[in-house]
């Protein structure tokens, strides 16, 4: 079976590096194939590497809470951009502070997110979605 | 030019300074002269410096709280509520994260936003787009003394603003601000930018008002061994001295075992005074601070109590002159004011039961933190050997040599080479030193502690224990075992 | 005839056993021998003793919960609870006030009272009223071996019902369940009413049950000193042994100085271990508990976090067996579920987040043990020697002597002599030794301990001090100051 | 002046020996007459020591959670004993668990006490409080 494609990074202005490297680490040693953007990606940067690599999934992270603010028009960008309907992931601490999270999720998926994860999501979690959504399981 | 660890001339710092207060309009509102007059007239009782030599000669832990949100009028509301229910020593304006990268624009947007959705959306306070006066109506509603604290590569702007606004420290540093915070930002020119702001902050000296500096001691706050974290501090403090700051308070972030945690900020105080004095620096005042672990954190508040708690007692048996106390929120999101309060409290009660205890002349303490100065000395040598004697050129060429390594940095301009893995019994030894110059009694050191784990866990060292590790955490140890161990 | 510490014979122990049974009507439906049929049925994963032995083995510390309520199926949820969310490695049955009294009636009215209200009207579980069928409903909804825990200076009854009710650990002694709970109770009485308990024990144990045992090891919690909570817990086990018990764990109640804590530990495993060897008791098993502070609490529950968790990083690093839990409600009264889950929640933290880390062996806590160890070796010759030889003569005679002598006792057979403060690490120190048998260069030891905190608050040592002790934690202290220190 | 008289003890099967031991030191000091029962103190012993001693307070402590039973019908005894009218104070843990002091409040004030005081009282609200109902302030 091929290797499916992954792009990861985090969005925006941040700059928190550990839970990238480590899900990049953990997710290539799963047996994807991880393009990984790092920190402080902007929009355009995921889009452009998605195409690059005809990438299965985008997977964006947010830490420092300004998620919402940054993650407005992806969608509408990967849309015009010919990626229509590639799953796009967003987890991290999405929003600014402790907030019921069936809310934020809701605000996610109004954004066009396949999928909005909440804090401290497990690597397992995020390994077995994603096998999900990829219909390896 | 070339980029040299000396004092700016007053023609070089106030040419630039014309460019830096065009930077955003409420640069302009910026008047030194009124501006020192304005510090002049601060109390002593809230001059930040003042508090902390008090506490260091009682020998004595103060409390600060980080806490910033985007609207004003909340921010000082939000700071009143730590300084009374929460019993903060020492106060912060923690700044969000678009004025960090000088997106003044967008920290705008986050303001509007804010005040239409009548949630904070802006993740710290936007000194900056407020400009002066608004700072001074900040500052001058509270009780305590109040420093800004950030993540700005290039704060050159908010710290003509804040320090104008009556704010009486200043955190921050060419290298820790840049390294941990950054991706593109070339060390020359944050170390240059910075030695503006410690210029400005010798300038405030020079006309008798004193500004505390504290260089950001945690770096990225995962796995940092001590030696790397105590060198930058180490460096940042010289700069700033060079400038003519006289105050300054170097920092650490706790790492987990109580033994190494005491040891760094031993060696810390021991070496910066060191090291300061050998430059000329004798009348330079240095103080300590220990930050309540650093990465990530449970998800249970009940948890996070505990976490908080051994971060305060830890910081008390060490005698840190200050800890940085984290809340009940912290792997959730920027707290609510109560968590802040409720972080504040827990951490209150053990400075005060427990300033009575000291660890730092404990054997096991002293002999770790022969280790850490011998690692620094190694470090620090090959510095000014790099740079010709001069530490700016020397921290330049040691970042690009590996000489220098943060562990999980986001900047480019760091080599990423070192890997750092807990001993067995916790504490961060190096399992990869990369090109940091230690010696080969000091790699066997690293290298005996670490095969010890790996012989408990019956596996060997290797890079999986570093990923083990950073996951440990949320899992609720300090060491990360394999399964069963 | 003469009490003494020997075995009960069958006889004795049988005769007696017909009056206790008769206390309550309950007593009736205790049949020992399917009691004991019962209890080997019991899964060793739900046995106390063997869940502490792995502990022991592993190097871990277990954590443990007080609770208890009027209504027993309110009883097993919160149990339930405490299992699952509050993450307990071990569970109590704390029993309520007029059960330990032998108040039966009273708390049927309790039992009444709680069922109309619709809250506890009980400050505990009163299992001598449900009896054996209800004490099996709730051990046997558990997956977590359950301890009966209380405060009973009459006991004999309870013991019965609960043993036989499937409980596999049991609290008490005769002295430790008199002192420090009883006015009236005379030593002889109580100390023949554990001899029965422990005989029973001894039976189970005969027929290949085993029950583990545990002296209450932190008398009133109120500036203990260690030398008599180590005497008072390993005269308890030596009577304990006598009658056949083969699991003993032995307990301290933290005082907040962390040297001084972790050597009382230390002090008081290997002491046990040699005095019970010393009487030929080389096959009881010997484990530790550590009680996290057990005198007044802050109101403050952020602030009451910070005093769990500085008891749970103390109880891990004296390597304790267990550690006793308080709850973020105890200034206030008898938690709520939640608040005991919380203080569950955060000692697991630190147990398992520093759980590699141990303080047992370094110089200080070597010291400090080694003094313990010689003040201990101190009083229970003397008890030795008026006791000729009989432990349970001279316990009498010690108690009467003022020998061993427990602060803050209400019991009229403690003579409350002795004077306990802190020195000026908060280490507890003798201010007056009473009449407790130390050496001259011991006393001279803790006098000069106290005459350093006396130059250091610039006041003579007096009882003053022993007052600004007692008042320092609601303060937020561990040394009571005088204003300004 | 004439030295007031203040009887002190713990309620019922209560054996919380430390607080009545402090505050019978502390009121001492400050100039009061005090007679104190210790712990395990019955209705009857207070007002036998009450009318022994011509006492001008009787202070009660409950720390153990019994307390709103075991202070039930003292103030009728009293009153049959000829102590009409003397102040009742109550303080401790007056019942179990952590409830709403107002309330707390409320029961005691019913049972006929004349102040009752919530956990953590300080010594010095003590000794100002006793001031003032004996009109020492
Ligand atoms: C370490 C840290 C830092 C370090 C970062 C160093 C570095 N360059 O990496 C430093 C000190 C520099 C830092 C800076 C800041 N930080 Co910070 N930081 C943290 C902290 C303590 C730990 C983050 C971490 O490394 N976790 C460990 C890793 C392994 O976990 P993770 O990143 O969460 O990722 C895991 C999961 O979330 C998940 N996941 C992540 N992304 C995705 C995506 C998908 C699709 C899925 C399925 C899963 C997933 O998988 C990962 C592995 O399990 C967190 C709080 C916390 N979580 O405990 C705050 C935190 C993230 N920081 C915060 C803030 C505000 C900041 C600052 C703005 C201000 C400040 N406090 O100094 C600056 C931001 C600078 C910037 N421009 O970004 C806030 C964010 C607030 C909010 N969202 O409301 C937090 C939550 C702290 C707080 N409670 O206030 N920070
Ligand atoms: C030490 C202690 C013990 C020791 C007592 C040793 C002894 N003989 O003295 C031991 C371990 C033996 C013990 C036993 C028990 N205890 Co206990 N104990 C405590 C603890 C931790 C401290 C009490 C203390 O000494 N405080 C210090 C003194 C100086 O303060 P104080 O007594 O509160 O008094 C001050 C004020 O309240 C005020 N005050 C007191 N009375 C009055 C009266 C008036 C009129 C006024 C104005 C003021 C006033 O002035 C004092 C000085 O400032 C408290 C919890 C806490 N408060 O932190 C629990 C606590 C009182 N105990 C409790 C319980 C349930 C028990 C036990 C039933 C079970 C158990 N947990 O083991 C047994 C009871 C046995 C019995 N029959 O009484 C509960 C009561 C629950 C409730 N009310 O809902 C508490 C609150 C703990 C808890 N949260 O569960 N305990």
């Amino acid at each position: 079976m091929e290797k499916k494609t992954i792009v990861t990074g985090v969005i925006g202005a941040d700059v928190h590096a550990v839970g990238n490297k480590i899900i990049a680490y953990a997710l290539e040693k799963e047996g994807f194939n991880i393009v990984n953007l790092g920190v402080m990606v902007s929009q355009e940067e995921y889009i452009a590497a998605a195409l690059e690599t005809n990438a299965d999934v985008i997977l964006v992270s947010s830490l420092y809470g300004h998620g919402e603010i940054d993650c407005q028009g992806l969608r509408e960008k990967c849309d015009e951009a010919g990626l229509k309907g590639i799953p796009l992931l967003a987890g991290g601490n999405l929003v600014v502070g402790k907030q019921d999270f069936a809310e934020v999720e809701k605000r996610f998926m109004d954004m066009g997110f396949t999928k909005a994860y909440p804090p401290g999501t497990t690597i397992e979690t995020t390994i077995a979605d994603l096998k999900e959504i990829l219909g390896l399981s | 030019m070339e980029l040299k660890n000396r004092k700016l001339t007053q023609d070089e710092f106030f040419k630039e300074r014309e460019e830096v207060l065009q930077q955003w309009p409420t640069g302009k509102s910026v008047d030194l002269e009124k501006a020192i007059e304005y510090q002049q007239g601060i109390a002593s009782a809230k001059r930040f410096g003042d508090k902390l030599a008090k506490a260091k000669a009682e020998g004595v832990t103060l409390i600060q709280p980080r806490a910033g949100v985007a609207l004003y009028t909340e921010h000082i509301k939000l700071l009143q509520y730590l300084e009374t229910e929460g019993e903060a020593d020492l106060l912060p304006s923690t700044i969000d994260s678009y004025t960090r990268l000088n997106r003044y624009k967008e920290a705008e947007v986050g303001i509007e936003k804010s005040k239409e959705s009548g949630r904070s959306m802006l993740n710290g306070f936007p000194a900056v787009n407020y400009g002066v006066d608004i700072c001074r109506t900040v500052t001058s509603s509270l009780e305590t003394p109040v420093q800004v604290r950030h993540g700005t590569p290039d704060a050159r702007l908010l710290t003509e603003i804040t320090i104008a606004g009556g704010f009486t420290s200043y955190e921050g540093g060419g290298i820790s601000y840049n390294i941990p915070y950054s991706k593109n930002h070339s060390l020359a020119s944050t170390i240059a930018h910075w030695q503006y702001a410690d210029r400005l902050v010798g300038i405030y000296e020079e006309a008798g008002v004193s500004i505390n500096r504290e260089p950001f001691g945690p770096l990225t706050g995962t796995l940092v061994p001590p030696c790397i974290s105590n060198s930058v501090a180490i460096i940042e403090a010289l700069l700033a001295a060079t400038q003519g700051v006289k105050d300054i308070t170097v920092g650490y972030g706790q790492c987990g075992n109580l033994i190494q945690d005491v040891a760094a900020i031993r060696a810390l105080n021991h070496l910066t005074r060191e090291y300061l004095d050998k430059f000329g620096f004798e009348d330079v005042r240095v103080t300590t601070v220990f930050h309540q672990w650093m990465g990530g954190f449970p998800q249970d508040e009940a948890k996070s109590f505990a976490v908080i708690s051994w971060g305060a007692a830890a910081a008390v048996l060490a005698k840190a002159t200050k800890v940085i106390v984290k809340t009940p929120h912290e792997a959730m999101g920027v707290p609510t004011k109560e968590a802040n309060a409720a972080g504040l409290k827990a951490t209150k009660q053990l400075t005060s039961m427990l300033k009575d205890q000291s660890f730092v002349e404990i054997p096991a303490v002293v002999a770790e933190s022969q280790i850490i100065k011998e690692e620094v000395t190694c470090i620090l040598n090959k510095v000014e050997e790099l740079g010709k004697g001069d530490y700016v050129q020397g921290t330049i060429a040691a970042f690009e040599a590996g000489v220098i390594d943060i562990p999980f940095a986001p900047s480019k301009f760091n080599a990423g080479k070192l890997m750092p893995a807990r001993d067995n019994s916790g504490a961060v030894r190096l399992l990869d030193t990369g090109n940091v110059p230690l010696t080969p009694e000091l790699k066997a050191f690293h290298r005996s502690k670490l095969e010890e784990r790996a012989a408990f866990e019956k596996r060997p060292v290797s890079f999986q224990m570093v990923v083990d590790d950073v996951y440990a955490i949320g899992k609720g140890f300090l060491v990360g075992r394999p399964h069963g161990k």
